[in-house]
Formats: structure tokens, C-alpha cells, sequence
């Protein structure tokens, strides 16, 4: 059987990449893939301890499913947004969306 | 012992099985090697049914339109799949300066798996399936988005405008078209309680075409949208975009493209007739587990009949219409039939009679009543999309000569 | 649902269609009245099915219907409120449905639904009629409708929640706050045309005058939850031990007991509220309002509860008595309300509007009803109040439906008499048969007509009361008052309905449409029948024939072995002559006035003229109170409180300020401040944040590298700094 | 070392491949590409952990529609669909040291738990119970209110999303 540290691991190497990705790419679109990554990493975190410690219950697989919903919600919203700064902007590089600028 | 007529797959499961060990294979790989068979087995027959498919479909399209069909190629035409297949096999592959490799090569096969996908689960007859699973359902609108992520890639890949707006085309109308069909999937599963493909089925003592006849009707017409197909085919309308995600394609690319609309359209009457009108289930089966396969089949026929009377019989929808037809009819129509499930389906579990009669009819109403309705909302004017043309005048030239 | 959640609701619906009129429906009409209607039919639903559930009930009043929910932490305990339906609230909700669906049924045809709007109303100001010009080309004036038509309904649906909440509240504070709820209500209700002065004066009137009786209730009901340390009916009032124990303690105060005390208190938000004598001046005033408002106040809620709540605190007047010598308490409600009942009536006999005779007889009757709780006798009382309810709202709602007729008799013979004034009216028999003949039942039903009317079984049974339990005076006092209540109601309805037109206007006037007149039937026969469910045993021929019920299922309230039993027939004789006698002499006397004529009550001479300006009380209260209260915030307050002392020391002050002010910004201001301090710190300020400018470069990736980076490092540090030891 | 371990470090493998060169690759399509090869796999390590029904959730909704619409975003934005320059921030050396930092801290805290190395029991015969998902999911004493503010949840991102992305009025 596989122990539950290779699940850890492996999530936890995952979240890094999408860290990465959201903090290092310069397309809007890219930084919201790295967030579906990192969204995955914690589903099967979840999924893994549901396996490992709480398979009696059904609290994990609910977590995941609100998570599943969320990062929907997330990427709906987070797509719209960048076509409509795309639009009006005529960009998707986040580094050049800096209204806030000082 | 199993009788021949019982499970002949298992039969000859167990003769390969005796075989191998007897070869001296350790069991596991043996295992594996009849899993692998299986599989291949699986995916190989409806590849080789699909030419069938194709002749019969060219058959009824030309009775459709009055005409022949294919006649020429052996008694009644039937080789002519044969002849294109050869002349497909023969074609050379072109692949377009600047594609996108990957995705371009890719596209066809996606395509073709995500079809073959489906009949993994799909139970033939009572013992006869792919694998239990028991989230067939949700298995099964997976592989519907596999379809779609093809069709993309191919937009994609082959670097061509009017390939992207199919590819563009592909995504909007697959992914609206997926909201009634899921919901109109759940009735069932509501109905059976299990997202098992064949434990819907066991549960369908009535076909549950006459329990949710609306849910049924929003999942033939979602299902046919999904495979692309008239009168949903804007995915490679030729007439406005050359045809779509497949401009480029050719030799036996294309062919991959064009038997996975075929097989797809098949399957979509297997899913519909496994679903709403009972499977394998039929009299007699409990003996002769293997009519059901017959009975199967025969329900198969007849809806993938009425798939090509659809295709041949109704002009090719304008996009907003098809869009429209989606969002103001079909998904408020799936939500109501979803609502009236749940409220009528377990208060009347216990008699089945009259849960059926009641479903009956109030499916009937609500459609009846939201039909109306959209009649009202709706009306069908047309969008004016350019100025009309003047017609042609008789020029000066021709007038004085005469 | 269960019974109790049912009772929860009862009040519910009227709140609700106030809300909604009040912030939606406020501008069309119709749903206005449809919404309270459709509230107030709910309550009556509700209130129909909790009343027949309550009398099915095995011994209500040991195990009412109802339940409680902690509201107020007090301390370490908890200030419970909840719902409870004993006898006496059922009863009470019975009456007060009835009486409250049909006002509201009524109030649609009183403020001319369908008619249309008038040519010159504005809101504040009772409709004016409207001109109809016909195709013809010849006009005429119709009755036009009311501008404030929601707002009225908004109004009353509040008034019927307050009641509502009062009747099924399980203790004296709920009580009291829909007993405020309704003070406010009455209070708009009465100055509901507040384009007129008189309308405003009234209800300014109204307002404090019961605030009066209220200040000292609400201190009867502190020293009640002090002493007790519960408001709850059952666990404070119907308590006996505890209410002995404070029937014995002493209060210190006039030698009274602690129970005599309280009792006393409480009885005098009483007398505010149902206007019994010191405090009766606000409800005649109270006619300024819209008739159904009157009805509203006067029989089916505010008056009644104040004598609700009186017969609810009645353990508590009561306690210490042993059937003979009355508590102090009791003494007192006995003597007020036997007064009262006297001293109004006297005022109702000359008094030539319509509606403030009623008004009169209504304090006349109330007094009946505390005097009958004064002489112990508690079934009587609440039996009256639920009769007087009925026949009461029954008279005020007809007298309405006959000024509605006259005014409309006015508009169309442009003869400009008030329409209220008996003498403008006479021989309206024939113009308006139903409300002729259900006025005459109410009249009847009032004057205790004997054996049919509702009026005579309950007035028999205080008289009785207060004959055998010794009470002579009382008795007595009670029975004049009855024959003159016989008296006044024979020459109202004589000088109204009997006899010729006197004016143009009482010629034309004519009968109202159904949604008028059904309620008015619809009343006259609980005003007949009300009276069957409470036949005394002992009455000669018919006793027995229906069983007493009302008598056993509210005597069950309380153990009365006091309650007198019908020994002699002197009272039912009594009651036999004065009602009888009283008729028949108003009837001879007022037979028929010809137009013009004097009253003949003016005979009386002296007499007469002290009744017709009510003993002078508001002209008394007026001088004694009003004007020195006025000359003290006039004069004293204002010009030499306000302008010499307070106004001298605020600008003295204001000066000081001002220039020490000057003189400061002169001197320190602007040297030190603005040249030192604020120029340096600005620049300072400036060159700051030119040097972190950068920092903020506007990107959100860098801002979350850095926050991530932050997380990093305090958590690594964290988990090597203390972490260990707890994994 | 059993077929199902190599099963997980070969999807493992694939899965962090995946990821890498999608947070890494010059087009911005192939990272789209390479995220739904990711997601994928991430469906298989699902399916290690005997959760079918999240396996197959995961394929519908992330590469049948998140996946897909992202897809759809890069076809709308095509100028940064062709643009091939550098697809990384001046910063992304902090970012990589950061996220280096944080895989480490991770790695430390859970290798100094306790229950690392857990071994899994077998799911008793029901399997993953969906039955028992499915109520927890209504559940009063379950899970009702999260339950419903998910669903508000997606109703506010449709509506939000539709708003945001439709044209600006007066254009």
C-alpha cells in the first residue's frame, strides 16, 4: 500500500508549483491556472487524509466538494475579469495592470 | 458451467484464462493480459461496426432526400464504406505550416477515445459490460468533455481561422448544451438512485422514457448537439465556416474525425436507449441473459433511426437560435422536470403504477406549459444580419443591341 | 402545527399587513384594504379555531392552552414571555375577532371605497364629496373618498395587533406594551383628520390623559415584578398563597397592604384607559376620529382592555377578601365605577351628537364593569364586557352608517347641518330599515331589554351581584344608572330614527351599501344571542333551561366561593322596571319632535344645563391644570429662566472664548504652529514618502511575494521557536 | 514495492511534469494544454485513493469546463495567445527561492508529525458510500449551510461573471 507521506509530498510539491506560477507569471490566465493547481494540491490532501484517517465519514469528500464549487466560482469569475480588463485594456500581462501604483 | 447463451464473453474469458495458465502465466498477468484483451476487444468492434453504421446511414439519408444511396459497390451498396475507407487509407496526410503539432495529432484520436470511452460502461446485458463503474454517469459526461477538448485542440492546432472558429464555436455550443444534459441525466439517477449505468437499468422495471418523458426528450436533443450533428452541426457548418475545426485535416485524420461523429451518434442512442427505454431489459432475459443484448440493439436501431431522421429532416439552426433554444427553453425545461422528479419520484415509491401515470402527466404539463410559454416569449423574428441585395438590372447594352 | 404555535400567530398577520401597507401598497388602495382585510381575517381564523379548541378543552383554567420562550435575561433568571389562552382570554379573543373583522369589513364602505376622488380633499381633512357631472350635463355631489384610505388601514391593522397581543400575552408586561401600542394608535387614529383642531386637540387630550393612568400602571407593574418577581399571570396573580402574603404585608403607604397598594396602581392605568371618572374627559373628545375608529376604541378594544386588565389583576385587588367586607381596593373600583356609571349617564341624557351620547353610555357602562369587579362579582363583569363589546360596537358602527347616510343626505341637498345632531335627524326609519332595526337591537341590548337582548342577561347579573353581595349603595346606584341608560338610548333612537325629517338633508338620506350594512347585522345578533351562554340558574322559568355555561367556564378562573348566589328576585324586578320604565319614557317623551323644537330635557332647567356642559369637568380641568402648566413654561421657563439666566451665561461664556480665542491664534498660532511645526512636518512627511514611493509598485504579484515570503519566515521561525514541543 | 505504488509515482511524475511546464512554458496555449494533462492526472491520484466518483468529478468539471473555458479565455485574448516572449516577471527568482521555502517548511512540518507515515486500512465493501456524501450534504446536523452558500456561491459567479464580461454599455 502507498503511505499516506507520498500523498503529502506529492501535494505538497504541487501547491509549490502553482505557487510559482502565481507568482511568477506575467499572464493573468497563467496565474489563474496556477491557482487551479494549487487547488488541486489541497483537494488531494483532502482526499488523502479522508483515505487514510476518516474514510468512516464523509467530511473530507464534502470539503473537496465545496472546494470543486469554489475554484468553478473562481475560475468563472476570474476568466471574466480578464477578458474584460482585455477589453478594455488591450492586455493580460498582470505586471502591466498597476493602477495602484504610488 | 455457463451455457453458451448465458455469457459468452465469459466463456470465452474462461477458455483464454485455462489457456494462459495453462502456458504457465502467473494468474495476476494472466489477469492483466485478459483485461488488455477486453479492452481491445471492446475498442475494436465498434470501430469495425461504425462502417456499418455508415452505410446505414447514407442508406436512409438517401431514402430520406428520394434517392438511392450508395447502390453500386456490392448488393445494395453495402461495400461502398469499404471503397471510401481504402480511398481514406490511401489519402495523404497534410499537415499545415505553422501548426501546432502536438494538439493537431492529438485531435483525432481524442476524439475517437473519447466515444470509445462511453461503451466501457455501458452494460450490454445483464452481465455484459466494459466495468460496473459506479459513477457511470459522471464517467460518461467526462468523456463528453474529452469530445470537446478535441474539437479544441484541433481549432487549435491547425492553424487555420476558420478551424479556430469552429474550435470557438465547438466550446460554446458544447459547453451550454451541457447543462440541460446533465440535469436531464440526473433524472435517472434520481429515479434509480445510483449513478450506475447498470444499476439504472436493473431499476428500470418502467422504461423511464415513461417516467421522465421531458428529461428524455432534453437528452436526445442535448446528445445530438453534443455529437455535433444536423441540425447542431455549426461546428463545421460548411456553408459559413469552410468546415470548421477539420478544414485541415485529411487522409486518415479526417477519417478518425468522421467515424468519431458517426460512432458518437450511435452511442448517444445506446446511452439513450440504456437510460430512458431500459437497456438490455426485456422479456425473457432472466433465462436468456443474451436476448438481452438482442433487445439492446434492436432499441438501439430504432433510436439511432430516429437520430437520422433528425439529422435529415431539419435544416442547420443560426447560432443565436440554437443558443437560444438552449438557454430559454431547454435548461429552464430540465430544471422544472428535475424539480417535479424530486418532489413526485419518493413520495409515490411505493406504487409504482401510479408513480408512473403521475410522472407521466405532469411531464406532459410542464412541457406543455413552458412550450407555450417560450411561444409567447420568443417570437421567431429573424435577426437582420445584412442589407438585401438589389436585384439584378437589365444593363444598357443588351437593351439597345436588342 | 400545534394549537400553541397557532396562538403565537394569532397577533401576527395585522403587524404584517401594517408593514407591508405602510412601505408598499401604500398608494393603491385597494390592496391597502384587501391586505388588512386579508390580515385581519387571518387573525380571526386563527383566533375561531384557537377559541373552540380552548372551550373543548377539559378545565381551561386549570391547564390553559399556550406556551413561553425566555426573551429578557434578568440577572441569573429569565424574564419569560408567552402566549396563554385561560377563560377570560378566550372569551376576550372571541369578541374582539368579531368585533375587529367586522370594523374593518365596515371601515371599507365608511371611507367610500369606489367612490371617486374628491374635487378639493387633501389629506388631513375628512372627504368633502365630489361632483359627478353626468352626460347630460346636469351634475351632482356624491360622497367622495378618503385621501388617507391606506394610512387608515395601516393605523388599524397596528390597533388590532396591539389587541390581539394583549388579549393572548401570559403576563402583565406584554400586556402593557401592546396596551402602548395601542395608546399610539389611538393617539393617530383620533388625530387621523389632523387638518382639523379640534381633531389634533383631541388626540393630544387622549394621549396624556391616559399617559396619566399609565405612568402610575407601569408603577404598579415594577412594584408587582419586585414583589413577586414574576409578571406572569399564573405565577404571580393566580398564585393565592403568594398573593395572601402580600394582601398581609404591609406597604407603608395610607396603611394599605402591599396587594391593596399595587392593586390600587395598576387600577388607575385602568381608569385611564377605560375613562372612568377622574380621567373620562379624553374619550368624548375621542369622536373627532372616523366612526369605525370609534367603535374601534370604545367597544371592541382600548376601553375594553382596560377593564381586561382590570379583571386580570382582579386576584390581586381581591386578595384578602372574605366575601363581605371589601378590600380597599375593591372599595375604591366599586365606588369609581359606580360613579362613573352614574355620573355619565346623566351627561349622556343631554348631549345632541349622536356619537357623544354613545360615548357617554360607554363610560357609563364601563363604569358598570368595574363596579361589578368592586363588588367581587368577576363573572358579571367579564360577562358585560363581552355583551357591551358586542352591542356597543354594534351602535357605534350604526350611528356611523346613520351620520354616512346623512352626510350623504347633505351633499345632495345642499343644506349645510351638522350630521351629527340628533335634532337635524328624525324619521330615518323608512331610509335606512337596516340600520334602523340593528340600531334598535343595539339601543335594546344596551338598555337591558329585558329576556332578548344580550344587555339584559349581563346587567341583571351585576346587579344581582352587587345586590346580594351586600353592596346596597352600589346597587342602587347602579340601578338609577340603569334607568337613565334606558332613558337616554329611547331618545336617541326616537330623536333619530322615529318621528318626521326635521331637516332637507334627514329627507334624502339613504340606506349604505351591504359592506356596511352586513356588519352591522352581523353584530345585531351576537348582540341578541351573546346573552343565552350566561342565564343564571336561579332565574325564575328560564333558569336552567340553557345551562349557565359562561358561568362555569369563566367562573373556573378562580375559586369564587364569594360569588353571591341569586338569592332574591328584588334585582331581577329591579332590572325589569328601570329597563322597561327607562324606554317608555323616553319613548313618550320623544315620540315625535317637531323641526325646531326644544329638548325637552331643558325642563330640567339648572339641572339640564350641568349635564349639558358635562359638571364643567374639562373647563375645570382646563383652569386647575392646563393654563398653569401653560403659564409656568410661558412665563417662567421660557423668559426668565431661558432668556435672562441661561441665554446671560451662554454668551458670557461665548465671549470669553472668543477672545481668548483671537488672542491666542495672534500670539501662538502663527508663529509657532504654522511656521514650525506644521511646514517642517509636511516636508518631512514629503521626503518620507518619496524615499518608500517604490514599495508600492501597484503590482499584486508582489505584493503576495511578499506576504508569502512574511508567512515563510514568521512560520519557520515560529515552529523553531515554539512549535516543536507541541507536535 | 507493488504495480499500485509504481502506479502512483509514474501519475505523480506526470502530474508535477505537467504542472512544471505549465507554470513554465513560453505559450500560454501549451501551459493550458499541459494544465489539463495535469488535472487529468490528478483524476488518476484520485483514483489511487479509491475516490471514482471525485475521479470522474475531477475530468467533467475541471478539463471538461474549467479547463475549457480557460482554453476559451486564451482564444478571446489572441494577442497574448501568439505573443512567444518571456512569460515570467522580473521577480521570478524570489518566487521560485519563496516557493522553495514554503515546500520546505511543509516538508518539515508534516515529517515531524506523527501520522506521516500512515498506512491506509481497506474501505469497508461500500466503497467511497456517495449514498452517505449525498445526505451528509442536506444534512440539517450536516452539512445544509455550506451546502447552500456553495450554491449561492455559484449563482453570484454566474451572475458577477456575466456582468463583468459583458460589453461596457454606451460602446
Amino acid at each position: 500500500m502507498i503511505p499516506l507521506s507520498w500523498y503529502l509530498i506529492f501535494a505538497a510539491c504541487l501547491f509549490c508549483v502553482g505557487l510559482y506560477g502565481v507568482m511568477a507569471r506575467k499572464n493573468a490566465i497563467a496565474i489563474l491556472m496556477g491557482v487551479e493547481l494549487m487547488l488541486n494540491a489541497v483537494n488531494v490532501n483532502l482526499l488523502a487524509f479522508w483515505r487514510y484517517l476518516w474514510f468512516t465519514k464523509v467530511d473530507g469528500q464534502v470539503f473537496v466538494a465545496i472546494v470543486l464549487v469554489a475554484a468553478a466560482a473562481e475560475a468563472v469569475v476570474g476568466l471574466a475579469l480578464i477578458i474584460s480588463a482585455y477589453r478594455r485594456r488591450n492586455t493580460v500581462a498582470a505586471e502591466e495592470m498597476d493602477m495602484l501604483k504610488g | 458451467m455457463t451455457l453458451w447463451y448465458e455469457d459468452p464473453i465469459k466463456l470465452i474469458a474462461n477458455w483464454l484464462f485455462g489457456l494462459m495458465l495453462g502456458w504457465g502465466m502467473p494468474v495476476d498477468t494472466a489477469n492483466f493480459v485478459l483485461t488488455l484483451l477486453g479492452a481491445a476487444f471492446l475498442g475494436v468492434v465498434p470501430l469495425l461496426f461504425c462502417i456499418f453504421l455508415i452505410w446505414y446511414e447514407r442508406k436512409l439519408l438517401g431514402r430520406i432526400q428520394d434517392r438511392f444511396g450508395p447502390n453500386r459497390v456490392g448488393p445494395w451498396g453495402i461495400f461502398q464504406p469499404f471503397a471510401d475507407m481504402l480511398k481514406i487509407f490511401i489519402k495523404e496526410f497534410i499537415t499545415p505550416q505553422g501548426a501546432d503539432v502536438v494538439p493537431y495529432n492529438l485531435a483525432p484520436i481524442l476524439s475517437v477515445a473519447s466515444v470509445l470511452l462511453i461503451w466501457a460502461v455501458v452494460p450490454f446485458s445483464m452481465t455484459m459490460m466494459g466495468v460496473n463503474l459506479n459513477v457511470g454517469l459522471s464517467f460518461i459526461i467526462g468523456c463528453g468533455g474529452l469530445g470537446l477538448l478535441a474539437i479544441i485542440l484541433a481549432g487549435y492546432g491547425s492553424n487555420n481561422k476558420y478551424a479556430l472558429l469552429g474550435g470557438m464555436r465547438a466550446v460554446a455550443q458544447l459547453i451550454s448544451y451541457e447543462v440541460p444534459m446533465v440535469m436531464s441525466l440526473l433524472v435517472p439517477v434520481m429515479l434509480s438512485g445510483s449513478l450506475g449505468v447498470n444499476d439504472i437499468v436493473q431499476k428500470q422495471t418502467v422504461p423511464y422514457i415513461i417516467l421522465a418523458p421531458v428529461a428524455a426528450l432534453i437528452f436526445f436533443i442535448t446528445s445530438v448537439a453534443e455529437s455535433g450533428r444536423a441540425p447542431f452541426d455549426l461546428v463545421e457548418a460548411e456553408s459559413e465556416i469552410v468546415a470548421g475545426f477539420n478544414t485541415e485535416y485529411s487522409g486518415l485524420k479526417f477519417g478518425f474525425f468522421f467515424v468519431a461523429e458517426f460512432l458518437h451518434a450511435f452511442t448517444i442512442s445506446l446511452l439513450f436507449s440504456t437510460l430512458f427505454l431500459g437497456g438490455w431489459r426485456g422479456p425473457f432475459t432472466d433465462q436468456v441473459p443474451l436476448l438481452g443484448f438482442v433487445y439492446l440493439v434492436v432499441k438501439t436501431f430504432i433510436v439511432y433511426f430516429l437520430v437520422i431522421l433528425f439529422r435529415g429532416s431539419l435544416p442547420r439552426f443560426r447560432i443565436d437560435q440554437m443558443m437560444d433554444l438552449n438557454w430559454k427553453l431547454l435548461t429552464p425545461l430540465s430544471l422544472v422536470t428535475l424539480l417535479i422528479t424530486a418532489l413526485l419520484a419518493n413520495p409515490l415509491s411505493g406504487m409504482p403504477l401510479l408513480q408512473a401515470v403521475a410522472l407521466f402527466l405532469v411531464n406532459l404539463a410542464a412541457l406543455v406549459v413552458l412550450m407555450s410559454w417560450a411561444e409567447r416569449k420568443m417570437p421567431r423574428k429573424r435577426k437582420i444580419v445584412a442589407k438585401t441585395r438589389p436585384l439584378a438590372t437589365p444593363n444598357q447594352q443588351d437593351q439597345l443591341s436588342a | 402545527m400545534t394549537i400553541q404555535n397557532l396562538i403565537w400567530l394569532i397577533p401576527l398577520p395585522p403587524l404584517l399587513a401594517f408593514g407591508i401597507i405602510v412601505l408598499f401598497t401604500n398608494r393603491w388602495k385597494s390592496v391597502s384594504h384587501s391586505v388588512a382585510l386579508a390580515g385581519a381575517g387571518l387573525s380571526w381564523l386563527a383566533g375561531m379555531v384557537v377559541f373552540f379548541r380552548a372551550v373543548g378543552v377539559e378545565n381551561l383554567a386549570e391547564n390553559p392552552l399556550g406556551s413561553a420562550i425566555d426573551w429578557l435575561p434578568t440577572g441569573d433568571t429569565w424574564l419569560q414571555i408567552g402566549v396563554v389562552i385561560d377563560p377570560v382570554s378566550a372569551v376576550t379573543l372571541f369578541f374582539v375577532a368579531w368585533t375587529i373583522l367586522m370594523i374593518f369589513v365596515y371601515s371599507i364602505g365608511y371611507h367610500n371605497f369606489g367612490q371617486p376622488a374628491g374635487d378639493h380633499d387633501h389629506p388631513g381633512m375628512p372627504p368633502h364629496g365630489a361632483t359627478i357631472r353626468e352626460k347630460k350635463g346636469g351634475m351632482h355631489q356624491v360622497m367622495s373618498i378618503e385621501p388617507m384610505y391606506s394610512r387608515f388601514f395601516a393605523l388599524i391593522s397596528l390597533f388590532a395587533f396591539a389587541m390581539y397581543l394583549l388579549v393572548v400575552s401570559d403576563n402583565l408586561l406584554a400586556l402593557y406594551i401592546g396596551w402602548e401600542i395601542m395608546g399610539f394608535c389611538s393617539y393617530m387614529l383620533i388625530g387621523f383628520w389632523y387638518g382639523k383642531i379640534s381633531a389634533r386637540n383631541a388626540a393630544v387630550k387622549a394621549f396624556l390623559t391616559t399617559r396619566i393612568g399609565d405612568v402610575f400602571m407601569l408603577l404598579g407593574l415594577v412594584g408587582l415584578y419586585s414583589a413577586t418577581g414574576s409578571l406572569n399571570y399564573r405565577a404571580a396573580l393566580m398564585n393565592t398563597e403568594l398573593m395572601e402574603k402580600l394582601a398581609t404585608t404591609s406597604s407603608g403607604v395610607l396603611g394599605l397592604s402591599v396587594a391593596g397598594l399595587l392593586g390600587i396602581l395598576i387600577f388607575i392605568g385602568v381608569v385611564g384607559k377605560s375613562a372612568q371618572f377622574p380621567l373620562h374627559v379624553w374619550l368624548p373628545d375621542a369622536m373627532e376620529g372616523p366612526t369605525p375608529v370609534s367603535a374601534m376604541i370604545h367597544a371592541a378594544t382600548m376601553v375594553s382592555a382596560g377593564v381586561y386588565l382590570a379583571i386580570r389583576v382582579f386576584p390581586l385587588v381581591s386578595a384578602g377578601w372574605d366575601g363581605h367586607a371589601l378590600t380597599p381596593a375593591m372599595t375604591v373600583m366599586a365606588f369609581i365605577g359606580s360613579f362613573t356609571a352614574l355620573f355619565a349617564a346623566t351627561i349622556a341624557l343631554a348631549q345632541n351628537d349622536i356619537k357623544r351620547v354613545l360615548a357617554y353610555s360607554t363610560i357609563s357602562q364601563l363604569g358598570y364593569m368595574i363596579a361589578a369587579l368592586g363588588v367581587g362579582s368577576f363573572v358579571a363583569a367579564t360577562f358585560h364586557l363581552v355583551t357591551h363589546a358586542f352591542f356597543k360596537a354594534l351602535l357605534f358602527l350604526g350611528s356611523g352608517s346613520v351620520i354616512h347616510g346623512m352626510e350623504h343626505g347633505v351633499l345632495h341637498t345642499h343644506d349645510k347641518v351638522d350630521p351629527q345632531d340628533m335634532f337635524n335627524m328624525g324619521g330615518l326609519k323608512d331610509k335606512m330599515p337596516f340600520t334602523f332595526w340593528t340600531f334598535l337591537i343595539g339601543g335594546f341590548a344596551l338598555s337591558g331589554f329585558p329576556l332578548i337582548t344580550a344587555g339584559f342577561w349581563s346587567k341583571d347579573e351585576i346587579l344581582s351581584g352587587s345586590f346580594n353581595g351586600g353592596q346596597i349603595l352600589v346597587f342602587a346606584t347602579l340601578a338609577l344608572s340603569a334607568l337613565l341608560t334606558a332613558f337616554y338610548t329611547m331618545r336617541q333612537i326616537s330623536l333619530t330614527f322615529l318621528g318626521q325629517p326635521r331637516t332637507k338633508a334627514a329627507e334624502h338620506a339613504s340606506e349604505n351599501k351591504p359592506v356596511m350594512t352586513a356588519p352591522l347585522v352581523v353584530l345585531a345578533v351576537f348582540a341578541v344571542s351573546a346573552g343565552w351562554v350566561g342565564i343564571p340558574k336561579g332565574f325564575p322559568l328560564l333558569g336552567g333551561l340553557i345551562p349557565n355555561w359562561f358561568h362555569e367556564f369563566v367562573g373556573s378562573m378562580l375559586h369564587l366561593e364569594h360569588e353571591a348566589e341569586h338569592g332574591s328576585v328584588i334585582p331581577l324586578l329591579t332590572s325589569l322596571v328601570v329597563a322597561l320604565g327607562g324606554l317608555l319614557l323616553g319613548w313618550l317623551v320623544y315620540r315625535n319632535i317637531p323641526a325646531g323644537a326644544k329638548d325637552p330635557m331643558e325642563k330640567l332647567g339648572i339641572l339640564y344645563k350641568v349635564f349639558k356642559y358635562k359638571y364643567g369637568i374639562d373647563e375645570l380641568y382646563q383652569d386647575v391644570f392646563i393654563r398653569p402648566a401653560v403659564w409656568i413654561s410661558e412665563v417662567f421657563s421660557y423668559k426668565i429662566v431661558d432668556k435672562l439666566i441661561l441665554d446671560g451665561i451662554i454668551e458670557g461664556i461665548g465671549k470669553a472664548a472668543l477672545g481668548f480665542g483671537s488672542a491666542l491664534r495672534k500670539y501662538f498660532d502663527l508663529p509657532v504652529i504654522n511656521k514650525g511645526l506644521t511646514d517642517g512636518s509636511s516636508m518631512a512627511v514629503r521626503k518620507s514618502g518619496e524615499a518608500i514611493r517604490p514599495v508600492q509598485s501597484g503590482r499584486v504579484q508582489d505584493y503576495m511575494l511578499v506576504a508569502v515570503a512574511l508567512v515563510v519566515i514568521t512560520g519557520l521561525v515560529g515552529y523553531y521557536l515554539f512549535g516543536r514541543g507541541g507536535m | 514495492m507493488s504495480g499500485l505504488q509504481i502506479a502512483f509515482l509514474l501519475i505523480g511524475a506526470i502530474t508535477l511534469f505537467a504542472a512544471v511546464i505549465t507554470v513554465s512554458s513560453r505559450k500560454i496555449m501549451h501551459a493550458a494544454l499541459w494544465l489539463i494533462l495535469a488535472l487529468g492526472a490528478v483524476a488518476a491520484v484520485f483514483a489511487t485513493l479509491e475516490a471514482g466518483f471525485f475521479a470522474a468529478i475531477q475530468i467533467a468539471i475541471y478539463v471538461g469546463a474549467i479547463a475549457i473555458l480557460i482554453i476559451f479565455a486564451v482564444m478571446l485574448t489572441r494577442r497574448a495567445m501568439e505573443d512567444s516572449g518571456p512569460q515570467l516577471n522580473s521577480t521570478w527568482p524570489a518566487a521560485l527561492v519563496i516557493s522553495a521555502g514554503v515546500l520546505t517548511g511543509l516538508v518539515i512540518l508534516l515529517s515531524s508529525w506523527g501520522g506521516f507515515e500512515t498506512r491506509s486500512m481497506a474501505l469497508p465493501p461500500t466503497g467511497e458510500n456517495i449514498a452517505a456524501l449525498g445526505t451528509a450534504l442536506v444534512d440539517m446536523n450536516g452539512y445544509v449551510v455550506p451546502f447552500e452558500v456553495a450554491s449561492l456561491l455559484l449563482i453570484a459567479a454566474l451572475v458577477g461573471a456575466i456582468f463583468v464580461a459583458s460589453e461596457p454599455k454606451g460602446k
